[in-house]
């Protein structure tokens, strides 16, 4: 992060297929016209490109601007010059101190890299709440045999979980499961480094989201899964 | 060796039949092809043009030698002796050498035979295959034989091969066995061609399937075209404005600009060019045809660039269209089922608005090339690339490339023997003859009543032929001809297009009457019978009364005058020059190429030198500088203009005159050195570096404000080019650019995305709100608002550069050639669109800057086009009139000169020796406005004699 | 600012006709077109006379005009020559003669236009008539309302008997005085110059003043005449019977385009091979029909004669007054006229500025 | 009333109205068979006695179809004959002739169903109107 801080978000925001850096933006207002949230608090992603063309990066990073994007990239489908609309408003996003990341981001980026998920949860209650969720799918006629699936290799999708379903919502865990169940489908779980989202793209935190998406790799280097079951 | 075609032009749109008229006029025979099964390309399919709103294609017909063309609206086909039309054809290969090229045509079947097939539409009533009509913009169905374009005449069907199943139905319907659907596309090939032009077009970008427009979900979003159709009288709807979804009337319609254009993501790194102005002209007619006025056309740049362009868009802002600066994202659909669309407004907020209708304007379709024998010797492409171009601009390109083609038809000798048949003057000797069309005829119509009464009334015979349109019958009806020793004819048929073309070159005076126009369903035999009665009579009291047209000849004064030896004037007279024409350039300066010093381009300096050089050494152009136009008098092909050169005057006697004086930038005065205009800037470049660090560029200043609300059309382009020098020079220097509307029209908008991609910054500013530019002693700020980031700003510039402009020179010649002006000082063309170099005084013809704003290959090819309209009259030595003029009886003339006034061509004038009225058979076009003030006929227009009328009045009402 | 002369002359023309005698002397014209009494006429027949010494027979407001003279003014200066001359005419013909300039027969720069209340005319049958029982007619029809009883219909009831478009006006009705105004500059130079030179002899002084209500009142007389004669020729006009019936015993003898000021054509084209047929024609009408009278376009002429000028008509009557079969033409042709007029927004001989209607163009957009 | 056939003379100019009628006539769209076209160059060809003697020769309708303004063959032919044919209008209403039977019209060359409409609009309204007074007269 250090060394991008001398660079401009011209410079540091990714190209898109035909190489087009913001300053093709011909501000012709079409994701402006498509963007979900034009006009609320001052949101206007034309103007984030006007901004970005004149160099006026300090005063993007010290906004909210950058953080009231929902990241749905509406503007970039449309966008006539192609212009990377999302990658520079992470790039933004990424040159914002880590202190003034605003919510629980960052800090859920932090608590992934030291626990292995977002939300701190400790792997004896993790394993807990598998097991007793599969026993909870095993309970309904038909489903009998499941067993929730532990690193287990060779199988052909490698589930990573969004945390929100293992500490709060984990019936949508049994449907997923009943699912795969019915359809006789081989899938795996981690049991450590489970978590599926990465928070590391919404807070523009390259570094981070390179570490848990190699977490992900390995695992399925390690088990020999073919696929992945992404939660976003 | 079949040496039959000087030229084939492939494509007969607007800009293939430009360039085959061209031809055809100058006495070369063309080939006209295209690979549709009908001719007049786009334009078939739009009935208004912007200015006027109106059409006005036909104008594109010769006025010179009248009589070897059909004097019709140009939509219903093109008709002329020397050029023959082949439908559904397209070029394979081109090979040999100009002057001896052999073409292979890839010949698709129509399926009918034209000669055969009488329109009686019984095909189409059985045809099981319904497909929907690409001529309505997909908004109505057809049959899969069916017209290709509903006011095409003759009226032939033709068979969709694509949808038709070959079921074999129409086959034994069609009472005339015309129709065939048993060939295969055949290969076809044509040798000894001189030269081949293609004038092919463009394709139109198709939105189908792009998930933003939503055309497939949402039936109110059409494309431009498709729109043109829903307001024709002729399109799916008949005239109606109602929308495709639930015919609900149309009242509010919002155009989206720019779809498929102007997008680097499908590879449309260009600007189309015509459809700013075509959403501007489909606004106005619907505010116009429905009385609404809240239309919004959602543009980025409004690119009004050409002729009356500026002031056109005011008239439409007039009408309540709204122009609404925002590129549109995607269309949806409301909860009441109109489409609706999202754009940030003025203010940077955005909105959501439904519209009765959503109207996509469709560029060119990307990635369109030429075929590879483009490459060829001898095939001129009438564009670099399919391109859409405006028609002033495409009429221009075509003559251009037609003035190539006739270097070689001229150099390998296609000309054509000019000839004027002399009609038969002996007394009128009628003759009636009429179709029995099968029985059809014979059932519906009394023709023994007929004749009797045509026999009885007025002694004339009549003789009845079944079928007139077979080969047979065509030979029976010569004979009786012969027999009958006529040479007034009167033939009465179901299908009269076919007499009327096969008949044109005889000496007899022919009338054609449709005789299935009067039998209907509703009528009785005896209606039947009494209508084509008083038809035949009324016939009869015209043809009677024609005057054979008489053919007069006038010896041409062989050469041309071009006033101007700037560019256009140079390219006009190197063309002349090289169709053999003397010239005479009038240069008021001392040395030729008027604008020479304020060009940049490398290559077009270049190009402009070598003209110089061919021109200055052409013994058949005689150059005199310091000299000016003086008076002028004369007719056209025999003009007299005195020059006044250095004290002295002398006489020069020309066929033509080429008014190209020029003009050049606008006047602008400003002492401070940090201060220049953006053509004094692009010379500078051309020497040295550009120190400035900050640079600001000012367009349109003075500019398309009143008084001079024009678009220049080049500074945009000019001021881009120095951007992108001065960035290649110095990648550091801060370059903001302040515009209105970016006129980056065609292949200059790659010169916008470069410029943008090297950093220049661009801001937009309102009419009502030049930016403010104070100065001070570091150099100047400049106030301004943004309008993307929505707030006030102030930019320092150490540079500061305005686009000024272009105005046309002042020279007087409006006043001493009679020429029309516009407001801003420019010589107005007779027609903007499709006569574009004409001045309406036939013989003065008009090009470069002193027309209208033009960069300098524009202004190149305006000269040609200019010295291509000349040659019509300076091609021969002899120029023979056309029929159909007016002539004054002197004896009876009262000299009250309501003619002269009325005539729109200039074509009268009173003489100064003797207070005679003359007309000057070249200028007149025989429309009888003339004799129609005439109130006791002094003036008499041929073959529409009064008396002739009054009687055909009288007989159709007996 | 006006002049005039004290009425001491028992006679109105005798004003006039020192001024005419005046301008010839002075050579302030070349010549005058002035009604000239010759030993070969009874009626005053407009002259060109160029020599001051025979000037005794100028009649100039005899009640009687021949013809509407505007032809023959148009004839004299139909292009200048340089040669100036004094046109004496009545208002009527001072019209016509401005729609013959806008039909180009006929060029004002060398003509100084004199006119003067009109009082009407008389036809000339009752002139010669009314002169061989009075040889002072002229003097007494300005005085004897019995004689101006005489004048024919159409002056009865023409509201236009004011001088307009004339570069000097005299005026008789309203003041006891002949009250001359130069109306255009053209006119008042005219005066003043001969005011400067001769103004002793002639006796020219400044003033005068006009009754304008007695004007008014004569104005709203005529006026009246006016509505009542168009009212009941609209009724013989108002469908093509009645108006057949109306000119039925017409001939076609032209006359009345012959006599009309305003129809400007060298040769009518009814006598033109349009209307000329062929005997196979008329047999051709003939058979169709059943019956043909002739001669043939008789409807056709009138009507087309009317199409031609009745925006150009200027209502002097002599049309009515040359017809050898009675026919009231001259009221068929006010009576249309004055509506055609109305609707184009145009009066005949009003404004020689404003170009007759047909011939003016507005530009393309 | 309504009966009554109509004798139509229409003068039309070649470029656009004759197209026009052309169209509707290729395209199959009926038009009364009483109308009789008379071709012109150009509605500024005609001249007033054409008018007249239609009607004199017992016309129940005149129609006059040009091209739109601006659109004209010859620059401005079309807009040269509207005063024209104003003012035979006014003149033939005073003898009697209605207003409604001179009829002048646009229609351009694309407009084939507008002539048709047109046609059978006026020939509807001139039936309804019955026959013209010189109907059946000998017009001396």
């Amino acid at each position: 992060m250090e060394n991008s801080k001398d660079k401009t978000v011209k410079d540091l925001a990714p190209l898109r297929d035909i190489k087009s850096s913001p300053e093709l933006c011909m501000s012709c207002g079409t994701c402006s016209a498509g963007c979900p949230i034009t006009g609320q608090d001052g949101f206007d992603p034309r103007k984030i490109v006007g901004m970005v063309i004149e160099g006026r990066d300090q005063e993007l990073v010290e906004s909210n601007l950058p953080w009231l994007c929902t990241m749905c990239a509406k503007c970039e489908h449309a966008c006539p010059m192609g212009i990377n609309i999302t990658g520079i408003v992470r790039t933004i996003r990424g040159l914002v101190d880590r202190d003034k990341v605003p919510g629980m981001i960052h800090k859920g980026v932090e608590l992934c890299l030291e626990t292995g998920n977002n939300i701190g949860l400790p792997s004896e209650d993790f394993d807990f709440i598998i097991e007793d969720v599969g026993e909870e799918v095993a309970e309904e006629e038909g489903y009998e045999e499941f067993a929730a699936p532990i690193d287990k290799e060779n199988a052909n999708i490698l589930h990573t979980l969004h945390n929100k379903l293992v500490n709060t919502q984990n019936e949508d865990l049994v449907h997923w499961w009943k699912i795969f169940h019915a359809a006789d489908e081989s899938f795996t779980i981690p049991s450590e480094n489970w978590e599926g989202v990465n928070w590391g793209l919404f807070s523009g935190d390259d570094e981070s989201m390179k570490t848990v998406v190699g977490r992900i790799v390995e695992h399925m280097e390690k088990l020999k899964v073919k696929n992945l079951m992404y939660p976003e | 060796m079949d040496r039959k075609f000087s030229t084939l032009v492939a494509g007969a749109g607007i800009s293939g039949v430009r360039a085959a008229l061209d031809l055809a006029e100058l006495g070369y025979r063309v080939l006209l092809i295209d690979k549709k099964a009908s001719a007049g390309g786009i334009l078939s399919q739009l009935d208004y043009q912007f200015p006027n709103d109106h059409c006005g294609m036909c104008r594109t017909l010769p006025m010179i030698d009248r009589n070897n063309g059909a004097q019709f609206c140009l939509r219903k086909g093109i008709f002329h002796k020397n050029i023959t039309f082949m439908p559904g054809c397209e070029i394979e290969t081109v090979k040999g050498t100009p002057g001896n090229l052999s073409i292979s045509l890839k010949r698709s079947p129509l399926g009918v035979d034209p000669e055969k097939c009488t329109g009686c539409l019984s095909c189409e009533s059985v045809c099981p295959v319904t497909v929907k009509e690409d001529f309505n913009g997909n908004l109505s169905q057809r049959k899969a034989i069916y017209l290709p374009v509903p006011h095409n005449i003759p009226n032939k069907r033709v068979i969709d091969f694509e949808s038709c199943t070959k079921c074999g139905e129409c086959v034994s319907e069609c009472p005339t066995n015309a129709i065939d659907i048993t060939k295969d596309v055949g290969i076809e090939t044509i040798d000894g061609i001189g030269s081949v032009i293609l004038a092919t077009g463009t394709e139109l970008y198709n939105p189908d399937g792009v998930d933003l427009y939503n055309t497939s979900k949402i039936k109110d979003v059409v494309t431009a075209t498709a729109f043109e159709r829903i307001m024709s009288s002729s399109g799916p709807y008949k005239g109606k404005i109602q929308r495709p979804s639930d015919g609900k009337e149309i009242k509010k319609v919002a155009f989206i600009q720019c779809v498929g254009s102007r997008n680097l993501m499908i590879g449309a790194d260009y600007c189309s060019s015509v459809c700013c102005m075509f959403a501007l002209k489909e606004a106005a007619l619907l505010a116009e045809k429905t009385k609404s006025s809240d239309s919004a056309i959602f543009c980025m740049d409004l690119r009004t660039f050409s002729r009356d362009g500026e002031r056109y868009k005011e008239r439409v802002k007039e009408k309540g269209v709204r122009f609404i600066r925002s590129r549109i994202h995607s269309v949806e659909k409301d909860d009441s089922g109109n489409p609706s669309i999202s754009y940030v407004d003025a203010d940077g907020k955005q909105k959501s608005e439904s519209f009765d209708l959503v109207v996509l304007s469709t560029g060119k379709s990307q990635n369109l090339t030429h075929p590879s024998f483009i490459e060829n010797e001898g095939v001129f492409g009438i564009s670099e690339t399919p391109d859409f171009k405006e028609i002033s601009d495409s009429m221009i390109n075509s003559s251009f490339a037609s003035s190539k083609a006739i270097q070689i038809a001229k150099e390998y000798d296609y000309e054509t023997k000019k000839s004027s048949t002399q009609i038969n003057d002996d007394d009128p000797k009628l003759h009636i003859i009429l179709c029995s069309c099968g029985n059809l005829f014979k059932e519906n119509v009394d023709l023994t009543k007929i004749t009797e009464d045509i026999s009885r009334i007025y002694g004339i015979g009549i003789t009845t032929i079944d079928q007139a349109c077979s080969l047979e019958g065509w030979s029976e009806l010569k004979s009786i001809i012969d027999e009958k020793g006529v040479n007034r004819l009167i033939i009465g048929a179901c299908n009269p297009q076919i007499f009327s073309t096969k008949l044109s070159d005889n000496s007899l005076l022919t009338e054609i009457i449709t005789l299935a126009e009067h039998i209907s369903d509703t009528e009785s035999v005896d209606e039947a019978t009494k209508s084509i009665l008083s038809e035949i009579a009324s016939s009869i009291g015209r043809l009677k009364k024609y005057t054979p047209q008489k053919v007069r000849s006038m010896n041409i004064s062989k050469r041309a005058l071009v006033l101007g030896g700037g560019i256009s004037g140079l390219s006009s007279a190197k063309t002349l020059s090289d169709s053999g024409v003397p010239v005479t350039i009038v240069e008021k300066s001392d040395k030729l190429g008027g604008n020479l010093p304020f060009i940049s381009d490398e290559t077009v300096i270049k190009s402009i030198k070598n003209l110089i050089e061919k021109v200055s050494s052409d013994s058949n152009i005689d150059i005199l500088f310091n000299s000016e136009l003086s008076s002028h008098k004369g007719v056209p092909g025999k003009f007299e203009s005195v020059i006044s050169k250095e004290n002295t005057e002398l006489i020069v006697q020309t066929g033509s005159i080429i008014v190209a004086t020029g003009g050049g930038k606008a006047s602008f005065d400003d002492e401070n050195e940090r201060v220049k205009t953006t053509f004094d800037l692009s010379i500078e470049l051309m020497e040295k570096k550009v120190d400035a660090k900050n640079i600001v560029m000012m367009q349109c200043k003075d500019s398309r404000v009143e008084p001079f609300n024009y678009c220049s059309r080049i500074c945009c382009g000019k001021a881009l080019d120095n951007a992108i020098k001065i960035k290649e020079q110095n990648p550091d220097a801060k370059i903001t650019m302040f515009y209105r509307d970016i006129m980056a029209y065609g292949d200059i908008e790659k010169k916008y995305t470069e410029a943008r991609r090297r950093g220049v910054i661009f801001k937009r500013f309102e009419k009502e709100k030049y930016p403010e530019v104070i100065s001070n002693d570091n150099g100047f700020t400049i106030k301004a608002f943004d309008f993307i980031l929505n707030e006030d700003i102030e930019i320092k510039a150490d540079l500061l550069v305005y686009s000024t402009g272009v105005a046309p020179q002042v020279d007087n010649l409006e006043k001493t050639l009679k020429l029309k002006t516009t407001v801003d000082g420019f010589i107005k063309e007779v027609d903007f669109k499709f006569r574009p170099v004409d001045t309406g005084k036939e013989g003065i013809f008009i090009c470069g800057l002193r027309r209208n704003p033009a960069n300098a290959s524009e202004a190149e090819k305006e000269g040609v086009s200019a010295a291509q309209r000349a040659l019509r009259l300076l091609n021969s030595e002899i120029l023979i009139s056309s029929g159909q003029v007016a002539h004054v009886r002197h004896s009876i003339c009262s000299r009250c000169n309501a003619c002269v006034t009325a005539c729109p061509y200039t074509a009268r004038f009173v003489s100064v020796e003797d207070r005679k009225v003359y007309v000057d058979d070249i200028s007149c076009q025989g429309c009888g406005t003339c004799a129609s003030v005439c109130p006791n006929n002094a003036t008499i227009i041929e073959g529409f004699e009064e008396k002739g009328i009054l009687d055909s009045i009288e007989a159709a009402l007996g | 600012m006006t002049t005039y002369i004290d009425q001491t002359e028992s006679y109105k023309g005798e004003a006039i006709k020192k001024l005419a005698v005046e301008l010839l002397k002075n050579n302030t014209v070349d010549s005058l077109f002035i009604p000239f009494q010759n030993s070969y006429s009874g009626i005053p027949m407009p002259s060109l006379i160029s020599d001051p010494e025979k000037t005794d027979g100028i009649e100039p407001i005899a009640p009687v005009a021949p013809f509407n003279s505007a032809k023959q003014a148009a004839s004299v200066i139909k292009y200048a020559t340089g040669k100036k001359t004094a046109f004496f005419l009545r208002p009527c013909e001072i019209r016509a003669l401005v729609e013959l300039v806008k039909l180009n027969q006929c060029t004002l720069e060398d003509a100084v236009i004199i006119s003067y209340d009109c009082y009407g005319r008389v036809e000339n049958k009752k002139y010669l008539e009314l002169l061989s029982s009075n040889d002072q007619v002229n003097k007494d029809f300005y005085t004897d309302e019995s004689l101006q009883n005489e004048t024919t219909t159409t002056c009865k009831s023409c509201d236009a008997f004011t001088p307009l478009n004339a570069d000097i006006a005299i005026s008789f009705m309203g003041t006891d005085q002949s009250v001359f105004e130069g109306t255009s500059e053209k006119g008042s130079d005219v005066l003043s110059s001969l005011n400067s030179a001769i103004g002793g002899s002639l006796d020219l002084k400044s003033g005068g003043s006009i009754d304008q209500s007695i004007v008014e009142g004569i104005k709203e007389k005529r006026s009246k005449e006016k509505e009542t004669l168009f009212s009941k020729t609209s009724e013989t006009i108002k469908d093509v019977d009645s108006f057949q019936k109306m000119i039925g015993s017409c001939l076609n003898c032209y006359n009345c385009r012959t006599a009309c000021p305003v129809c400007y054509c060298k040769e009518c084209v009814f006598l033109t091979d349009i209307f000329l047929h062929d005997p196979d024609i008329l047999h051709q009408r003939s058979i169709k029909k059943g019956v043909l009278k002739l001669p043939v376009d008789t409807t056709m002429f009138h009507m087309t004669r009317i199409s031609h000028i009745s925006h150009s008509c200027v209502g002097c009557g002599q049309c009515t007054s040359v017809c050898p079969s009675d026919i009231q033409v001259a009221d068929m042709f006010r009576t249309v006229s004055e509506k055609t007029q109305e609707k184009l927004e145009y009066k005949a001989g009003q404004n020689i500025e404003q170009p007759i209607p047909f011939l003016a163009y507005k530009e393309e957009n | 009333m309504s009966e009554h056939k109509p004798k139509i003379v229409a003068l039309v100019c070649n470029w656009c109205t004759y197209t026009a009628a052309d169209l509707a006539g290729t395209s199959r769209r009926d038009y009364p068979s009483e109308i009789r076209l008379v071709r012109l160059m150009c509605t500024g060809m005609i001249d007033s006695k054409y008018i007249l003697k239609a009607f004199l020769e017992g016309a129940d309708g005149v129609f006059i179809g040009g091209c739109h303004p601006g659109d004209c063959h010859y620059i401005d032919g079309n807009l040269k004959a509207v005063k024209r044919i104003e003012a035979i209008g006014i003149m033939l209403e005073q003898f009697g002739f209605e207003k409604e039977r001179l009829k002048l019209e646009w229609i351009g060359a694309s407009e084939g169903p507008e002539f048709q409409e047109n046609m059978q609009e006026f020939a509807k309204k001139i039936g309804d109107m019955g026959k013209v007074q010189t109907a059946d007269r000998m017009i001396l």
